[in-house]
């Protein structure tokens, strides 16, 4: 249904359930929702599962949402990284579940929940520990691995522009898990840097059309 | 029971099948995104207000298509599922066909309304083959928008022209999809597919009695 | 490797074999790469598999390979229509053979021979006569189809515009099976209708980037 | 065996990383599609001559990406892998993950070049955890970029700091990829991987029979 417009990240990120799988997209920085990020963290669930492609960076967004207690399993590509002391922390006392998933397979993933794919034979980590106890399959002389959609019930997505009806453009890469991720969550939450008047985006140039965005709110600090 | 029969707008029918797409419009909700199946389903959008806020989908790729062209609106580049130029809408968007799919099949359309052969009291739905054996199979997008819309309507008459019912217990051609069909609109009646089992919304010129009399399986009143 | 830019359609077909598959984009008129199919003709390759959407219309383009017995299978969604009468007449002589895929399966299969895919589990079909004899599988509650990769020797696909590196860019509704086609064939050749110099495409709107592009031609009457 | 070893052009060796990566990109043929992994395969843009029609991907979701941005260059949208601002050149695109990953996954880019903790014989990759016990492990698309391009090089040091070879009969560490490894660039020599076994294509500062004697495995050279 339509495309909400909010007056603010928190009405943006309200209503979001304890024990929700959250997809946060961005890759480093670029593309990182961060002011819905503060705002989850302001507004109080928990026992969340995150999905994205690292586990937080110093003290500040998805870090602070981990150093609350607020994030129960994070599902990412790649967590160790020079200042994801937050996590590490949690993860060696044995605070926080982690799965570890291909960057190709956490992407895949998402787009299977988005298409209705009901799972997905791949080639990635055939015969790793990443594989360990999932049904594999021989397909043209090729070693595969089943694996599964992963669905979010909200995805929290930065993308550079919006529309009214929620049409998004992103800006070079940042582009990254935003669209994957908008397709793969049954709320889809965009923080944008500006907002425009729906018919001056051209319809060529959209990547996320607005049937899969539910909310969108406009950076504070834009 | 021809499908251009006499129209009332008084609720008496059998409708003609600009009476049925204006039933279908009515009971689309409010910016809902809609795939509008070839053929008569296409007729839909004529009925949609203007404040509606429903956005269309055609499958060949693309959102918040509009009317058909006219004149130097035509564009070779621009047609809807059936192969008509089309106009776009402000807010359009432009995808290739696995995006396209990816979005129906993947459960983001709320509705889609389609034609039918048959439908039974189980929501199975055929609508891609006669079943005759010198038929070429077609199928399109049918089995695609019939697992993936949110809501499936069907748009049909109730009876072929020889008068055999298309409403049935089990259906004899080839399916396009399995328990898929939520509401049947036809020109006599529309019916809601249920759990219990086909229930009755409202009858045009008929009566649940006689379309129970018509009709070989039972039938439940919306009311009880 | 490097695009090449051809001088002409015949130029681009070069080297078809016969036996190949042959991915032709295209639905209705709007994408269909009408030079490529013609310089097919001309090219001589025969018994060939051709996916398509359709399986031609009228006298000319695909229908015109039909007719010339240059085609031992169509694989498409949707064979009948009111001028397929070539196709028709071949089909019920039984002098073609067809395979009908749901049009969401023939772009998926596609998509996931480009992206590797062994296999995936679909819901489209799932207890009807084009599933028939496939594998089924019940995920949560549904029933899935296993589907195969369709993976073609050449794609003939047509775009708006290229730049030299072959980065393609579409036009509305005529975008279709393009970029999806373009994925999953080991020879990919794109008929445009304008070349312009490398830099002057906005890198946000390719749709089909350069890597996937063999060969280019401009169109004739274009 | 440090890779800041004295470099020399000649020939001889141990060789230091930009010599290493200056091998590797002698050896990427023109206008092909390279994905060059993070940490010292980065070196290897450095190296291409200015008109080696090389062209760069990214996974975060772009091709013909530029040098390293400098200065008024920087732009937090626009990184490379290792989250390091970049440039983009003329006849870019951008891409999402999921297409960036599918492009890769597909078999669409000729070579990837990759860090390796260990490689085996028959051409296993480790390179993505240690197995420490405490150890954290993170993949990123270290496993896709394993078994997606056409061609997977390895530059690597040919013994760790403490004197174990990384080039070994099996791998200890936990595995990236099963036998996708074609080309081994150390400090020592290049390898490659063949059907037939480890073969040695050239050696800085040492010779086969020298190498035979160190490694726990026995070399081709690639004369016979």
């Amino acid at each position: 249904m339509s495309t909400l417009l909010c007056a603010n990240a928190d009405e943006a990120v309200a209503g979001i359930e304890d024990g929700s799988t959250v997809l946060v997209g961005g890759f480093g920085m670029a593309g990182m929702p961060v002011d819905l990020i503060d705002a989850l963290i302001r507004q109080g669930a928990t026992d969340l599962t995150v999905v994205s492609n690292n586990a937080g960076n110093g003290d500040t967004g998805l870090a602070a949402l981990l150093a609350k207690g607020r994030v129960r399993k994070v599902v990412c590509s790649f967590p160790r990284q020079a200042d994801s002391y937050v996590f590490d922390e949690l993860y060696r006392t044995g605070r926080i579940e982690l799965e570890v998933v291909p960057q190709g397979n956490l992407a895949e993933r998402m787009r299977a929940a988005g298409a209705g794919i009901g799972a997905f034979y791949c080639p990635t980590g055939a015969g790793t520990l990443l594989a360990e106890g999932k049904e594999t399959r021989v397909i043209d002389g090729r070693t595969y691995v089943l694996e599964y959609p992963i669905k979010g019930d909200v995805a929290l997505i930065g993308a550079h522009r919006s529309d009214r009806m929620g049409n998004l453009v992103y800006r070079k890469t940042a582009r990254n898990f935003g669209p994957v991720m908008a397709t793969a969550a049954t709320t889809v939450v965009a923080q944008v840097r500006e907002i425009v008047d729906t018919g001056t985006i051209d319809p060529e140039t959209v990547i996320t059309p607005g049937i899969y965005v539910d909310r969108v709110v406009q950076e504070a600090t834009a | 029971m021809s499908t251009d029969s006499l129209v009332t707008d008084t609720g008496r029918g059998p409708l003609g099948k600009h009476d049925m797409a204006a039933l279908v419009a009515r009971d689309i909700p409010h910016g809902a995104f809609v795939n509008l199946g070839i053929g008569q389903p296409t007729l839909v959008a004529d009925h949609l207000p203007a404040d509606s806020g429903v956005v269309l989908h055609t499958e060949n790729g693309m959102l918040n298509m509009g009317p058909a062209a006219q004149g130097d609106e035509i564009d070779p580049d621009l047609t809807n599922a059936g192969k008509v130029p089309v106009t776009e809408l402000p807010g359009a968007a432009y995808f290739h066909h696995a995006d396209s799919f990816a979005m129906m099949r993947g459960g983001h359309l709320d509705i889609c309304v389609l034609g039918a052969f048959q439908v039974s009291t189980a929501g199975d739905l055929a609508n891609w083959h006669t079943g005759a054996p010198d038929a070429i199979p077609a199928v399109g997008g049918a089995m695609d928008l019939a697992i993936g819309a949110k809501k499936v309507f069907v748009m049909m008459t109730l009876f072929t022209k020889t008068g055999a019912p298309k409403l049935v217990p089990e259906c004899t051609y080839p399916l396009t999809g399995l328990a898929c069909v939520d509401r049947v609109y036809t020109d006599l009646a529309v019916f809601d597919i249920t759990e219990r089992g086909v229930s009755v919304r409202e009858t045009f010129g008929t009566t649940v009695d006689e379309l129970a009399g018509r009709l070989d399986l039972p039938l439940l009143s919306a009311g009880g």
